[in-house]
């Protein structure tokens, strides 16, 4: 799995490519924490554009990633999810402390307000 | 004319056989020409299930063994996931979405509950010490196909 | 650093499994990077001795396991394919090109050539009765990668 | 494995798209069987284009579709097919009896002489 991230203001956009799944999930955790420490960034969107695949393992690092920006007093969005990867978000709660957006200008939008 | 088929899988515990293991299965089960709806959900099911036997059943540099039974019965699947691993104490805890022993690891305890919501039976057997066996069940809609 | 992984599929003597256990083991492979080359050619190899277990080890109605054990050991890929049919009475005839038992079903006789042509190195153990083991042996250019 | 055919004069054009094995060899042979019985034609043409892999299993259904195509005095061609396919057909000495072209232009135009 790649993600590349891309900046706009102080919010902080990564792009998942690929299977997240327990085994890469570690590799996504460490590029995360890495980008999230390196800028000054305050919220943070997950774009599931191209992730082919997606298992409970990736909630794991959702809500790591949340935990450390909730500190900070951001928030946390995901956009661009397929209904598979929405069915568990859904069933796992994640709505209750993650904002779903369409994609991610409607996401970026709603954090730079 | 009813189809019949069956196949063993059996891979060391190394996250690395994760994906390897969705797409044997994937392999298998394409045979009876699952929806790609269907295929995703089955695969999901069983990534949740090796993952478990690979994170919870074995010691971290301890090398242990993770067995995939896969059957076809017409357009039945069966999954049977098994290690030999530590076992889990109490099920019905394990079962409880949101519950795992591996917080630390950032494991959510969702991993049951996907499970479940994937495919349409789910059995969970398990002694301490003595390892851990789920049954995974789904069949297709053929109205679909 | 050594990378080393292991797997054992085990299957029935039914066609469709050949492209199944094709797909299977290429995944498999694939930790290590092979190129798109030494991939197809590990595919082809081991479709061949997977396709002559299904067709000469077991009668024609007779239910029949066929076990593939893949090893990869740093940049070398083994395969053991295995089977508990008839067996081979002359190993060195059967492994000439062209010969073939079953010329009224369009074997070409090429299997074992062709298994050469693609790997490193092929064995062949048999017992009459008892069964056949085919191992293949590639080792992945590196330089390449 | 999906066979099409098309019929220039005598000469038939067999497109085989997918995995030629000892699985789907069964179905492909009867497709061609089928084929040449019902018209009338001479020669054969074999397109590998689609073709995405291909065991000694292969040698055996063009060898048999040679058989009948030879009794009839007939030529048997393949065209675009890749070195992996190349190389099983050499070690199988099969260019002595069966001809490579290019492309099915270049076979056709050779069977049309
Ligand atoms: N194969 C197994 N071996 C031992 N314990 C297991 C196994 N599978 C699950 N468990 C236990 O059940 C708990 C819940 O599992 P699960 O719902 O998949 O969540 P997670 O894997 O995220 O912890 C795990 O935290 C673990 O304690
Ligand atoms: N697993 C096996 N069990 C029994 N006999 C075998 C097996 N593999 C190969 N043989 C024998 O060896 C012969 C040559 O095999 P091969 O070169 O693969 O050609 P083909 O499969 O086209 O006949 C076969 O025709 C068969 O008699």
């Amino acid at each position: 799995m790649r993600v590349s991230f891309e900046t706009i203001d102080n919010i902080l956009i990564a792009e998942l490519d690929g299977e997240l799944d327990h085994h890469t999930a570690k590799e996504v955790r460490d590029e995360l924490d890495k980008t999230i420490d390196a800028f000054f960034i305050k919220h943070l969107i997950f774009d599931f554009r191209k992730v082919t695949f997606m298992d409970s393992s990736g909630i794991g690092v959702i809500i790591g990633r949340y935990n450390k920006i909730h500190d900070m007093n951001g928030r946390v969005g995901v956009a661009n999810y397929n209904k598979y990867v929405d069915k568990i978000f859904a069933v796992s709660d994640l709505y209750s402390i993650i904002e779903k957006f369409n994609d991610t200008d409607q996401a970026i939008k709603s954090f730079s307000e | 004319m009813t189809f019949y088929n069956r196949m063993k899988l059996e891979f060391i515990n190394k996250s690395e056989n994760e994906s390897f293991a969705r797409v044997a299965v994937a392999s298998f089960v394409s045979q009876i020409d699952p929806t790609i709806e269907e295929l995703i959900e089955i695969k999901t099911a069983l990534s949740e299930a090796v993952t478990n036997s690979i994170i919870h059943a074995y010691d971290k540099n301890e090398e242990g063994i993770i067995d995939i039974y896969c059957t076809i019965n017409d357009y039945t699947v069966e999954m049977i996931i098994e290690d030999h691993g530590i076992g889990i104490e109490d099920i019905d805890q394990a079962r409880e979405p949101l519950f795992t022993s591996k917080p630390e690891q950032e494991r959510s305890g969702m991993g049951f509950t996907v499970m479940e919501t994937f495919v349409d039976e789910m059995d969970v057997q398990s002694l301490p010490g003595e390892g851990t066996k789920v049954t995974l069940k789904k069949t297709l809609n053929r109205e679909i196909q």
